[in-house]
C-alpha cells in the first residue's frame, strides 16, 4: 500500500464520519461544523487531484463564505435544536435501506459494470491554477459565467424580496 | 464573443437588461403600474427579437447555445406565457396585497431562464438556466408571505428543487465522465465513435431524467406539485404550470433527442412506464379533488404524462421529429387553455384563500354565463373534446404515439383521457346545475385574458394548420 | 496513483449520505446543508473525471455549481427565516398545512 | 351560393341558437324558444333543398359523384388530414329523415314545456313543473300546468343536440362523425338529467353517461386502429378502394383470429351497442326516459339511437368485406346474432311494462334490434328502410305518448287526483276526449305492429323477413317473427288500454286534447308513418307491385360500390308477417279490451312468474349490480378494512394497504354513490371523502413525497442493473 492510498483511504475515512456526523448530531451547529470539516477534507481531496486554485475556492466560498452564513442563520433564529415532533415511524428506516441498496448498485457499476478505467493522464504544467481556468472560463465558458452573474443578482433579490419588512402590511 | 454569439443570445440579454432596468426604475419611482406596463413592454420588444430569430439557426458561444426553430417556438411560449402572466397577475396582486413590483422583475428573470433553457445546448447550461428559471419561481411561491401557506408552498417547492437539481448535477458528472465532455453534440459524437462508457453514461442519463421528472411533476416525482399549486399565488401558479413545464420538456426533449438517441433502448421503457403512471395516477386521483387549485395540479400532472408520451418513440429517428412537434404543439394549446383555466379561477378567488372550493363555482352558469361559457370551453379543452385546441393536440399526441409503435400506450392514454371526463365536467355541471351566489370579480384585463384563451381555445383548434406547420418545422431544423 | 473509481465510489458515498440527509432530518437547515454536500459530492466526480482525462472543464463546472450552491443557499436561508417569523419553527414535519 | 356550400351550413344554426340562448337570450321564453325554432326551420329547409337537388340528380350519378366537398384540416407529415361533408343517397335520406323529425320535435316542445302556462306556485329549478293554481273570471280556483322553469335552456340544448346530429349525417368521413357523436353523447347526458333535482333523473344521466361510454371507447379503438391501418378516415376512400378492403380483410389482426376488417368491425359495432342500446348495453335508455318527452323522441327515435344503426350501415362495405356469396363476415354474424335476440329480449320486456314511455322505449330497443340484424345479414336497404320508417313512426308515439301524459296531467289537475299519468293502468277511453291523439297514435302503434299494406312498418319490416327468409337466414327469420308477433301485441296492448274502453280513472274522464304545437307535429308524423313506406314496395309484390317503382332501393343502393339486387318475392315471409302483425294486434285488443278500473294485468296471473321477470326486465340492472358493484364494494370495505384495521404490516406494505383501500374507496364512491345516491351528493359530500381518504398518500410531508419518489426509482434502477444489463 502506498502512502498516496493511505492518504486517500484516511480521508475518505474522515469524509464519510464527518458526513455520518451531519446525518446523527442533534444539534444543528455540530452539523454545521462537521459540513465544514468534510468540506475541508474534499478541498484536499482537490488538491491531490490537481486542481490547486479550486481548492481555495472550496475553503473559502463553502468553508469560508457558505458555512458562515449557516452558522449565523442557526444562531439568529436560536435553532439549534428542535423540540419532539410526530415524525412518522417506517419514514427512517425504509430511507436508511433505501440508502444501503442505491450504494450496492452504485458500487455494483462502478467495479463491475463501468469499462477499465482509463489511465491518469499526466499533467501539464500549471494545470488548475488560475490561469488556466480564467482562460477557459472566459473564453470556453464565458456564457455560463455571465449566467451566473445574473443568477446571482437574482438570489439577492430573492433574498430581499422573502426576508425585508412589508410596506404592504402598513398600506393595505 | 463574436457577433453570431451576440445574436443568438441578444433577446435574452434585452431581457436580462431590462429586467434589471425594471429593478431600478421601480426602486426609485416605486409606481407599481409603471412597473405592470414597463415589464409588459419588454416583454413584447423581447417578444419581437424573438420572433425576427425564426429560422435564422445560429449556434453560439463554442456551441453553448443553439438557436433553431424549436427554440424559438418554445421562447414564443414562455414570453407568451409571461403577458398572460401579467395580465392575470396586474389585479390579483392587488386584491391580494401582495403589489410589489419584484413581482415583474422576477417573473422577467424567471422567463429568462426559461429562454436559456431552450437555446441551451450544453449541460451546464442547462444546468444553470435550470437554476436560473427556478430561483425566482421559488420566492414567487413565497410572494404572498406571511401567508403560511404561500411560504410553505416556496419552501416545498424550493426543497424539491434543490434535491432535484443535486441528481440533475450528479447526472451531469456522471455523463461527463463517461464522455469527457457536457456538450450535446460532443455527447452524441462520442458515443457515435464507441468512446463513451455505456453505462455510467446511462446512470448519468437516468439521474438527469429524474431531475427533470421533477420539475415537469411526473409520477412518482410529483407529489410536491398539488401543494405548491395550491399554496403559491394564483398567478405564480398559473405561469409556473405552463412555464416550468414547458421549460423541463425543452431540455428533456433536447437532451435525448440531440444527445441520447442511442440510449433509447433502456430509457425508452422508463419513459413508457413514467408517462403510463403519470396519466393514470394525475387523472384518478384528480376525481378526489374539491379544491379547484388542487383538482388543476393534478390535471397539470395528467397533462405531463401525455407531453411525456411523445418522448417515448424518441430514438426512432423518422418518428422522433413527429413526435417532438406533437408535443411541441400540445404544449401550446395546454399553455392557452390552462391560462384560460387560471384566469377564471382568479376571477372567482377571493381574499384569504377563500373561493377556491369546487362548490363556490355553483350556479356561476346563472349569474356570469360568459364566464361559465368560458370556463366550459376550457374544460372541454382539457378533457380533449373537439373542437378545442385540446383535443387537436391529443389527436396529434395519440397519433405520434401510435406511429411510433406504442399502441398500448395510446390506449391507455385515451382510456385516462376518458376518466377525465369525469372531473373536467364535473365543473360544468356544477356550474351550471348548482344553485349558488357566486361574486366574481370583473376586471378588464382578467376578462380580456379570459375572452382571449377561449376564443383562442376554439378558433386556433378550427385554424391549427398554421400552428401545426410551424410546430412540425420548429424541430426540422434541429437534427 | 490512485483509481479513479475510489474517487467516484467516495462520491457516491458522500451523495448518499448527503440524499439520507434530506431524507431523514426534520430541521430545515441541516436538511439544506445535506444538498450542499450532495453538490459537493458531483463536485468531487468532476474533478475525479478532470484528473482522469487531462482536461480542465470539469474544474470549472465546479465553479459554476458552487455559485449555483451560493444562490440557491442565500433564497434559502431567506426563505427558512421568513418561515420562522410566521411560524416560530423550523422542523419541516410541521410544514404540512398543505395536503390532502 | 353553391349547394356545397349549404351542406356546409346545415348543422350551423341550431349551434349558433344554442350559442344565442345561453348567451343572451336566456332569460326571454319567447326569444329563446323563436330563435331555436327558426334555426331548425332553416336547418330543415336547407336540408329539404339538399334532398331535392340530390334526387333530381339521379341515382347512379349521385352515387357515383357525390355532392363533396372537403377541406385540409390538420396537417401531417407528408399530407393533410381532411374534413369534409358529402351527401351521397344514404346521406340524402338521412337527412330526409333528421330535419323533418327534428324540426317537428322542436315545434313540439313549444307546446310540451307549456308555453303560454303561467308561472308554478313552487316550481323551482331541476324539478318537472307542478302545476300552477289561477283564478277565472267567477273567482273559481283552478290548476293548471304550469310552464318549465328552465325553458330556454330547454331550447338551447336541443338544439346542439340538433347541431350534433346534422354533423353526424353530413360527415364525409369518421373522425367528424365521432365529433357529432360525442356532442350528441354530452347532450344526452345534459338532457336526461334536465330535471337534475329528482334524484331518479341524475341517476339516469350517469347511467347514460358510463354505459355509452363504454361503446365509445371501443369505438375510439377502432377509428384507432381504422386510422391506423389505411391511414385515412374518409369513407370513400377507404369503400371504394377495393384493393385495401380486399388486403384488410385477408390481413389477420393478432386478435381471436379476425381479420384486420373484422376487427375494426365488431370494435365499432360495440361502438353501435351502447348508442343504439343494444343488448347488453341497453340498460340505459329505458332509464332515459327521465328527461321530458321531447328529449326521449329526440334520443330515442329520431336522432341519437338512430346515429349508432347509421354509422353501421355508412361502414357497412367494411363490415361486409371479405363476405363470399351469402357467407356472413364475424362482425356481421356478431350484428344478425345481437340484433335478433335484443328484438326478442326488449319485445319481451315490453310485454309487462305499465309506464306508456317505458313500453316505447323497449320498443325502440327492440325495432333497433331488427336493423341491426336486418344489417348483419346483408339486408342492407331493408335496414335503411326500417331505419327511415322508424324514425318517423317512433318519433310520432313518443310525442303521442307525451301528448297523452299532458292530457292526463290536465285531467288529474282538474280532479286533483293523486295517481301515475305515465300508468297505462291508469287511463282508457281517452279516444273520444283527445281524437286528433288517438288516430295519430294509432297510426303510428299500426306502423309498429307493421298492419299490413297501409302503414310504413310493414314494407319495411316485411322487406327485412323477406331478406332474411330468401338468405336461408332461419333462425334470424324465426326470432324476428317472433318479435314481431309480440310487437303487434304490446302496442295493441298500449293502444287498448290508453284509448279504448272506459275510462279507469277520474283523471282520464277528464283529460283534455292539447295544444296545436303539439298536436300539428303528430298530424305530420302521422302522414309519414303511413305514407312513406310507398317508396319501398318491392317490384314484385302481388298486385300493387311495380306500379310505384321500388324508389328507395334504386336509389340508395348506389351508395355502395357493389349494388346488391332486389330480393325476389316469396309468399311465406308475406303471409308469416301478415299473421304476425294482424294475430297480435287482435290478441292484444282481445286480452286488453275490457280490464276494468283498478285490475290488475290480466297476463299476470297466467304467466306468473315469467310476467315479474318481464316486468323486472330479466333483473339486469340487478345482476350489473351484483356483477360490478357489490364486488367493488365488497372489495373495499372487506379486503381493505381488514388490512387496514389489524396492521397486519407495518411499514411500507401498510402503505400499499392504503392505496388499495383508496382505490377500493374511489371505486365504492364512484360507482355507488353516484348511481344510487346521485350526482349532487356525489359532487359535494363523497368527493370530500375521497379527498380526505387520499389524504393519507398526500400527507403534506415533502420529505415523504422524496422517499417514495426515490423508492420507486432505486427499485427501477435495480431491475434494470439486475435484468436489463446482465452481460
Amino acid at each position: 500500500m502506498t502512502t498516496e492510498l493511505i492518504l486517500f483511504f484516511s480521508l475518505a475515512l474522515i469524509a464519510i464520519i464527518t458526513g455520518l456526523g451531519l446525518l446523527i448530531s442533534k444539534n444543528a451547529i455540530y452539523a454545521a461544523l462537521y459540513l465544514v470539516l468534510n468540506f475541508f477534507t474534499i478541498a484536499i481531496f482537490y488538491l491531490l487531484l490537481g486542481g490547486a486554485f479550486i481548492a481555495m475556492a472550496q475553503v473559502s466560498v463553502y468553508a469560508g463564505a457558505i458555512m458562515v452564513l449557516f452558522l449565523f442563520v442557526i444562531m439568529i433564529l436560536g435553532a439549534e435544536k428542535l423540540g419532539k415532533s410526530n415524525t412518522v415511524a417506517w419514514q427512517r428506516p425504509v430511507a436508511i435501506i433505501l440508502s444501503i441498496i442505491l450504494l450496492i448498485e452504485a458500487g455494483y457499476v462502478l467495479f463491475w459494470r463501468t469499462a477499465p478505467v482509463q489511465a491518469a493522464q499526466t499533467l501539464p504544467d500549471g494545470f488548475g491554477g488560475p490561469a488556466s481556468i480564467g482562460n477557459v472560463l472566459l473564453n470556453n465558458y464565458l456564457l455560463p459565467f455571465e449566467i451566473t452573474s445574473v443568477l446571482l443578482l437574482v438570489a439577492m433579490i430573492g433574498a430581499i424580496v422573502l426576508t425585508h419588512k412589508q410596506k404592504t402590511d402598513k398600506e393595505v | 464573443m463574436t457577433t453570431t454569439d451576440l445574436l443568438s443570445v441578444f433577446p435574452l440579454l434585452i431581457l436580462i437588461l431590462w429586467a434589471c432596468l425594471v429593478l431600478l426604475l421601480d426602486v426609485f419611482l416605486k409606481r407599481e403600474r409603471l412597473t405592470t406596463i414597463l415589464t409588459a413592454i419588454g416583454l413584447v420588444v423581447t417578444l419581437g427579437f424573438s420572433i425576427s430569430q425564426n429560422n435564422l439557426n445560429l449556434t453560439g458561444f463554442n456551441n453553448m447555445v443553439v438557436v433553431d426553430n424549436f427554440a424559438v417556438y418554445l421562447n414564443i411560449i414562455f414570453l407568451g406565457s409571461g403577458l398572460l402572466a401579467i395580465s392575470l397577475a396586474h389585479d390579483y396582486l392587488k386584491r391580494m396585497g401582495i403589489n410589489r413590483g419584484e413581482f415583474y422583475v422576477l417573473l422577467m428573470f424567471s422567463i429568462s431562464g426559461m429562454m436559456l433553457m431552450a437555446i441551451a445546448a450544453d449541460l451546464i447550461v442547462f444546468f444553470l438556466a435550470l437554476e436560473l428559471l427556478s430561483i425566482p419561481l421559488y420566492v414567487l411561491a413565497a410572494f404572498a408571505r406571511p401567508r403560511v401557506e404561500s411560504e410553505e408552498a416556496g419552501m416545498k417547492y424550493f426543497l424539491l428543487g434543490a434535491f432535484s437539481g443535486g441528481f440533475v448535477v450528479y447526472g451531469i458528472a456522471l455523463v461527463f465522465g463517461a464522455t469527457a465532455t457536457t456538450n450535446l453534440s460532443g455527447i452524441a459524437a462520442r458515443i457515435a465513435e464507441h468512446q463513451a462508457d455505456i453505462p455510467l453514461l446511462t446512470i448519468g442519463a437516468a439521474l438527469i431524467l429524474v431531475g427533470f421528472s421533477f420539475k415537469v411533476a411526473v409520477v412518482p416525482f410529483q407529489m410536491w406539485t398539488p401543494d405548491v399549486y395550491h399554496g403559491a399565488p394564483s398567478a405564480v401558479t398559473a405561469f409556473m404550470a405552463i412555464g416550468a413545464k414547458a421549460a423541463g420538456f425543452a431540455a428533456l426533449m433536447r437532451i435525448f433527442v440531440a444527445a441520447l438517441p442511442t440510449l433509447s433502448e433502456q430509457i425508452t421503457p422508463i419513459i413508457w412506464v413514467l408517462a403510463a403512471l403519470t396519466m393514470i395516477v394525475g387523472n384518478i386521483v384528480a376525481v378526489a379533488q374539491s379544491n379547484i387549485k388542487r383538482m388543476l395540479a393534478y390535471s397539470s400532472i395528467a397533462h405531463a404524462g401525455y407531453i411525456l408520451m411523445a418522448l417515448v418513440s424518441y430514438g426512432q429517428s423518422s418518428v422522433a421529429s413527429v413526435s417532438v412537434s406533437a408535443a411541441l404543439f400540445y404544449l401550446l394549446s395546454y399553455a392557452v387553455t390552462n391560462f384560460g383555466a387560471w384566469a377564471v379561477v382568479i376571477a372567482v378567488e377571493k381574499a384569504e384563500g377563500k373561493g377556491l372550493a369546487l362548490d363556490d363555482y355553483a350556479g356561476i352558469g346563472r349569474k356570469y354565463p360568459a364566464l361559465a361559457a368560458a370556463m366550459a370551453i376550457f374544460m372541454l379543452s382539457f378533457t380533449g373534446v373537439p373542437p378545442t385546441l385540446g383535443f387537436v393536440g391529443k389527436f396529434y399526441l395519440f397519433r405520434a404515439v401510435i406511429d411510433g409503435g406504442y399502441i398500448g400506450l395510446a390506449v391507455i392514454g385515451v382510456l385516462t383521457s376518458l376518466i377525465s371526463a369525469f372531473y373536467y365536467l364535473r365543473v360544468v355541471v356544477i356550474m351550471y346545475m348548482r344553485d349558488g351566489e357566486p361574486e366574481v370579480r370583473s376586471e378588464p384585463w382578467l376578462n380580456l385574458t379570459t375572452a382571449f384563451t377561449a376564443i383562442a381555445t376554439i378558433v386556433l383548434s378550427i385554424f391549427s394548420a398554421p400552428i401545426l406547420q410551424w410546430a412540425s418545422q420548429a424541430i426540422l431544423s434541429t437534427f | 496513483m490512485i483509481p479513479t473509481t475510489y474517487y467516484i465510489v467516495l462520491s457516491a458515498l458522500l451523495f448518499t449520505i448527503g440524499a439520507l440527509g434530506v431524507l431523514i432530518r426534520r430541521n430545515a437547515i441541516i436538511i439544506f446543508m445535506a444538498i450542499e454536500l450532495m453538490l459537493n459530492a458531483a463536485n468531487l466526480a468532476f474533478v475525479a473525471f478532470t484528473r482522469m482525462y487531462g482536461i480542465i472543464d470539469g474544474q470549472v463546472f465546479v465553479f459554476f455549481v458552487m455559485t449555483v450552491a451560493a444562490a440557491e443557499v442565500a433564497v434559502g436561508l431567506a426563505l427558512i427565516v421568513a418561515i420562522f417569523r410566521t411560524k416560530h419553527n423550523i422542523d419541516i414535519d410541521q410544514l404540512n398545512n398543505l395536503k390532502g | 351560393m353553391g349547394i356545397k356550400t349549404l351542406i356546409w351550413l346545415l348543422p350551423l344554426p341550431p349551434l349558433l341558437a344554442f350559442f344565442i340562448i345561453v348567451l343572451f337570450t336566456n332569460r326571454k321564453k319567447a326569444l329563446s324558444h323563436t330563435i331555436s325554432v327558426g334555426a331548425a326551420f332553416l336547418s330543415w329547409l336547407g336540408s329539404m333543398v339538399v334532398f331535392f337537388f340530390a334526387v333530381q340528380k339521379g341515382a347512379h350519378q349521385l352515387g357515383e359523384h357525390p355532392f363533396a366537398s372537403s377541406i385540409n384540416w390538420l396537417p401531417l407529415a407528408d399530407k393533410w388530414l381532411k374534413i369534409g361533408v358529402m351527401v351521397d343517397p344514404l346521406t340524402a335520406v338521412g337527412l330526409f329523415f333528421v330535419a323533418w323529425t327534428v324540426f317537428m320535435i322542436f315545434i313540439y316542445s313549444i307546446g310540451y314545456q307549456n308555453y303560454g302556462q303561467p308561472k308554478g306556485d313552487h316550481d323551482q329549478k331541476g324539478l318537472p313543473p307542478h302545476g300552477a293554481t289561477v283564478i277565472d273570471e267567477q273567482g273559481h280556483k283552478h290548476k293548471v300546468p304550469s310552464i318549465e322553469p328552465m325553458y330556454s335552456r330547454f331550447f338551447a340544448f336541443i338544439g346542439l343536440f340538433a347541431f350534433g346530429m346534422y354533423t353526424l349525417i353530413i360527415s364525409d368521413n369518421m373522425l367528424t362523425l365521432f365529433v357529432g357523436w360525442e356532442i350528441m353523447g354530452l347532450c344526452s347526458y345534459l338532457l336526461i338529467g334536465f330535471w337534475y333535482a329528482k334524484p331518479s333523473a341524475r341517476a339516469a344521466m350517469i347511467k347514460a353517461f358510463i354505459t355509452t361510454r363504454v361503446g365509445d371507447v371501443f369505438m375510439l379503438l377502432g377509428i384507432g386502429a381504422l386510422y391506423a391501418f389505411t391511414k385515412t378516415l374518409n369513407f370513400r376512400e377507404i369503400f371504394f378502394n377495393e384493393e385495401l378492403l380486399h388486403k384488410m380483410a385477408t390481413t389477420p389482426s393478432g386478435f381471436f383470429g379476425l381479420s384486420v376488417a373484422g376487427l375494426i368491425g365488431i370494435l365499432l359495432f360495440i361502438g353501435t351497442v351502447g348508442k343504439s342500446a343494444q343488448f347488453p348495453l341497453h340498460v340505459w335508455l329505458p332509464d332515459a326516459m327521465e328527461g321530458p318527452t321531447p328529449v326521449s323522441a329526440m334520443i330515442h327515435a329520431a336522432t341519437m339511437v338512430s346515429a349508432g344503426v347509421y354509422m353501421v350501415i355508412r361502414m357497412f362495405p367494411l363490415l361486409s368485406a371479405g363476405a363470399q356469396h351469402g357467407e356472413l363476415t364475424s362482425p356481421m354474424m356478431a350484428m344478425a346474432f345481437i340484433g335478433a335476440f335484443t328484438a326478442l329480449f326488449a319485445a319481451s320486456i315490453a310485454l309487462a311494462q305499465n309506464d306508456i314511455k317505458r313500453v316505447l322505449a323497449f320498443s325502440t330497443i327492440s325495432q333497433l334490434g331488427y336493423m341491426i340484424a336486418a344489417l348483419g345479414i346483408g339486408a342492407y336497404v331493408a335496414a335503411i328502410f326500417h331505419l327511415l320508417t322508424h324514425a318517423f313512426f317512433k318519433a310520432l308515439l313518443f310525442l303521442g305518448s307525451g301528448s297523452v301524459i299532458h292530457g292526463m296531467e290536465h285531467g288529474i289537475y282538474h280532479v286533483d287526483e293523486d295517481i301515475d299519468p305515465q300508468n297505462m293502468f291508469n287511463m282508457g277511453g281517452l279516444r273520444k276526449k283527445m281524437p286528433i291523439t288517438f288516430w295519430t297514435f294509432l297510426a303510428g302503434g299500426l306502423a309498429l305492429s307493421g298492419f299490413p299494406i297501409i302503414t310504413a312498418g310493414f314494407w319495411s319490416k316485411d322487406e327485412i323477413l323477406a331478406d332474411a327468409f330468401s338468405n336461408g337466414h332461419w333462425m334470424v327469420f324465426g326470432t324476428l317473427a317472433f318479435a314481431a308477433l309480440l310487437t303487434a301485441f304490446y302496442t295493441m296492448r298500449q293502444i287498448t288500454l290508453t284509448f279504448l274502453g272506459k275510462p279507469k280513472t277520474r283523471a282520464a274522464g277528464h283529460a283534455q286534447e292539447t295544444h296545436w304545437t303539439m298536436t300539428l307535429p303528430l298530424v305530420v308524423l302521422a302522414i309519414f308513418a303511413i305514407g312513406f313506406g310507398w317508396v319501398g314496395i318491392p317490384e314484385q309484390f302481388p298486385l300493387i307491385g311495380g306500379l310505384i317503382p321500388n324508389w328507395l332501393h334504386d336509389f340508395v343502393i348506389t351508395t355502395l360500390p357493389h349494388h346488391l339486387g332486389e330480393v325476389g318475392f316469396n309468399w311465406a315471409p308475406l303471409l308469416t308477417s301478415l299473421v304476425v302483425a294482424l294475430g297480435g294486434l287482435f290478441l292484444g285488443w282481445y286480452v286488453y279490451k275490457d280490464v276494468p278500473a283498478g285490475a290488475e294485468d290480466p297476463l299476470k296471473k297466467p304467466m306468473g312468474f315469467v310476467y315479474k321477470v318481464l316486468q323486472n326486465k330479466y333483473y339486469f340492472d340487478e345482476l350489473y349490480d351484483i356483477i360490478f358493484i357489490k364486488p367493488a364494494i365488497w372489495f373495499s370495505e372487506t379486503v381493505s378494512y381488514l388490512w387496514m384495521d389489524r396492521k397486519i404490516i407495518d411499514g411500507i406494505l401498510h402503505f400499499i394497504a392504503r392505496i388499495a383501500f383508496q382505490l377500493g374507496t374511489i371505486f365504492r364512491d364512484w360507482f355507488d354513490v353516484p348511481v344510487v345516491n346521485g350526482f349532487g351528493d356525489f359532487v359535494g359530500e363523497s368527493t370530500k371523502k375521497i379527498g380526505k381518504s387520499l389524504r393519507v398518500v398526500q400527507t403534506g410531508r415533502v420529505q415523504q413525497y422524496m422517499l417514495i419518489a426515490l423508492v420507486i426509482t432505486v427499485a427501477t434502477l435495480f431491475y434494470y442493473l439486475f435484468s436489463v444489463f446482465t452481460p
